[in-house]
């Protein structure tokens, strides 16, 4: 299992900070496609993502156990 | 006080305190940024701000900065307090202290700080209008995330 | 509170006195430049520092130097505090408080005000060592007093 | 009459922090050749002075009731 972490507009969208996803290992863009699935409206296309909190490419790979984070652009300072 | 050199509170962000930190016996100058919620944004007039965090990835990124800024202008000190949850007009959302023995270095890291974290920190910003509510992103106006 | 923008003291400098001066509800950033005593320099140990100015005509350049800033950077607000008299280690000897709407202009401005300080000011810096003394001057490496 | 200010190390050589000189007007050179006139030690050639808290150049006029103070190079800040 992974945990996915929602922030920003994608927490108020989906009305929830964070989801479970049943794998032993997929690809990001695995986990963008099924959230996609799962809510119609959220496309993740554009949005970047951190496993265990370092920036990922859509092709990399979550393992059982990891924390994966959707990321929209920041807007800090 | 919090003595960490980078860190997110959702408390008031006491300015000296983040200027202590960085202070000590070599240094000959500290630049400081107090990044503070401004009314008008393009002619649009903003209630409060909200800012969410990503915590514990924004502050290991805030001490990334905090290592490309020793590397690039060695024997500065920086120390970084951001801050989330509600915030209104004037309040302080970030600030940035940087020391050096020369100000030259301590301009040139302050100034690459606050690029960086609009860059590279996971810190997000919702204002409160009149008229409604938004979520800031990408205020570079590019595709700000890079990969590792 | 002292609460003139432009002012040369003999007491302690807050630092918070001269940032609160340049806040303002359209604030988005403040850059505030601390000149602190430094130990050593080019490997020579300062013990202490006597800083002397001809007062009446150093805060007339400080308001001078804010002039120029708002010409060049319109929507800014400066805060200059120079202190006098003997000052040990790590002690402040000048605080610049920039405050701007864009956090450009608050850093631009502020680091020409410190260079125009060590230009047109009347304030003169004695160095105390193990030693000996000297007044110091020209920290510029050239003649720096232009006329008016 | 023009009061004169002296300034750091000028102040230390002269051992005053200022001079008093009988004029009813002349030149801020013939203000630094007086001065070089009673303390010879002391050089103004190279150093900068200000007429009532303005820079002024050699061949401006002091007149009767200004005060002119002579600035070794500044270090402030």
């Amino acid at each position: 299992m992974i945990k996915i972490l929602l922030f920003a507009y994608l927490q108020e969208e989906i009305g929830k900070d964070s989801l479970s996803m049943e794998t032993d290992g997929c690809s990001v863009q695995q986990v963008k496609n099924y959230i996609h699935t799962h809510y119609p409206t959220i496309n993740l296309d554009q949005v970047m993502a951190a496993v265990n909190e370092e920036f990922s490419f859509d092709e990399d790979v979550v393992k059982d156990g990891d924390v994966i984070a959707f990321l929209p652009p920041v807007s800090g300072g | 006080m919090n003595t960490e050199l980078f860190s997110i509170v959702d408390v008031p962000i006491i300015t000296d305190d983040v200027i202590q930190k960085v202070k000590s016996v070599n240094v000959g100058a500290i630049t400081v940024f107090i990044g503070t919620v401004r009314e008008l944004t393009n002619g649009k007039k903003t209630l409060s701000l909200e800012y969410q965090a990503y915590e514990s990835m924004a502050v290991k990124k805030l001490a990334k900065i905090g290592e490309e800024i020793i590397e690039k202008w060695p024997n500065t000190k920086v120390a970084i307090t951001h801050r989330v949850g509600k915030l209104n007009i004037s309040d302080v959302a970030v600030v940035i202290a940087v020391s050096s023995p020369h100000r030259e270095a301590a301009y040139e890291a302050n100034a690459f700080a606050i690029e960086r974290i609009k860059q590279i920190v996971p810190i997000w910003k919702k204002e409160y209008w009149e008229d409604g509510t938004k979520w800031i992103g990408d205020q570079l106006e590019k595709q700000s995330f890079e990969s590792k």
